[in-house]
């Protein structure tokens, strides 16, 4: 099952900014990410979750163009062609 | 015309084509590069929604301040001191609506739109933080955009 | 650059040497003649008290809102529809100065500065009451301009 | 004894853009203007004062770039070389 992860700004600096990962049925969002994460770069799984691997309340997650809370995150299961983008507060203006 | 593109846009050419029917106040907002010790700035967009959401911004604003016309042009790219970052020109038939409207506009814009500012600078380079750290991007949950 | 003229003006210009160092917010209001039904707009100035208090007013607006440049250009003469009556530049730091400002700007020239509008209309011309009528002109009593 | 009237707008449509007037001193300047309107036109004349012959409270009157209330104008008396301009509420922007 392949889906698009897409990093931005720090983060995407950090981890990249655009990753195809084949992953298994079943496998939630948050634990996508956290995967991708960890074998990436330790300070981009740092900028993105605490010590205890939740993400941090600042982290924005969207799946599809759609903004998903983090504890929506850890309970949603990406689905084949799912689109998530992951990104820090935005500053624009 | 509502873009996120690395070109500059003409603000003259903006200004003539807003003087439309009923039109009594222009008001432009042009957010420029400050020169706060920076060699430039290089902004990033999340561009396919920032887009729509610069899209949904515009559309909300001319309903809520009954503006006639709404240009949003947001740039991104390495710009020097000086150089446009926001242009955002609104016009309505009195000063009220046109003043509320470009404001709302911008303030909107920082709290929702995905793009982000890094200040390059002599000594290192920096990410600029969200004005609105917490309820991050304020972009509200699980709304189809 | 404080003005009432006849001739129209470049606001480009104005937008291009409002950038000067520590802007980073420039605001244009620009007030321009509607189609309510008029042919043609007659604008008429007691012009040196009018200068006089435009350029009271920016000195005001640019040490209250630390603005880093004003300009005011007040038109008088016959206008056309869709052409520019009155454009205010303001450069700022920060948006909320350079928003505010232009607007105290605006407030305090429709309330003080010696300028008339009559409507030329199919139907008969037609001078444009004050918008503050009683208190009228808000020029302060007994003050030297 | 030499002054100078400029009326304004709607007034100036009545009465005359600028007045050259000889008078003797120890004029009131509201008494000036009467003199000046009474003579041009009674229309010009109701637009500036009540029955009464008392300015109306929106008429606005400046003597040399100053401003003076309406019963001011009573009681100052004009002076040689005075520039004093009348006008109906200001309605520019």
């Amino acid at each position: 099952m392949k889906v698009r992860i897409r990093f931005f700004a720090r983060f995407r600096e950090l981890l990249g900014s655009e990753i195809m990962e084949e992953i298994t049925k079943g496998t939630s969002l948050a634990e996508l990410v956290r995967i991708i994460a960890l074998r990436r770069s330790r300070e981009g799984y740092d900028a993105l979750f605490d010590r205890g691997g939740t993400f941090h309340p600042f982290v924005i997650i969207m799946r599809n163009g759609v903004r998903l809370s983090p504890p929506e995150a850890e309970h949603v299961q990406v689905s084949e062609g799912d689109d998530i983008a992951i990104f820090p507060p935005v500053a624009g203006g | 015309m509502i873009a996120v593109q690395t070109d500059d846009v003409d603000i003259g050419d903006l200004i003539h084509r807003a003087k439309q029917p009923g039109a009594g106040a222009i008001v432009l907002f042009d957010g420029i590069v400050r020169d706060d010790d920076i060699t430039e700035m290089e902004l990033e967009a999340y561009e396919d929604i920032a887009i729509k959401k610069l899209e949904q911004i515009a559309e909300r604003a001319r309903h809520l301040y009954h503006l006639l016309s709404v240009d949003i042009i947001h740039r991104t790219g390495r710009l020097k001191v000086g150089e446009n970052i926001l242009v955002i020109l609104v016009s309505a038939g009195h000063r009220k609506g046109a003043y509320e409207g470009s404001r709302y506009i911008l303030e909107t814009i920082k709290a929702e739109v995905p793009v982000w500012k890094k200040e390059l600078r002599r000594d290192g380079n920096h990410w600029v933080p969200g004005e609105y750290p917490h309820n991050t991007g304020n972009i509200p949950l699980n709304e189809e955009l």
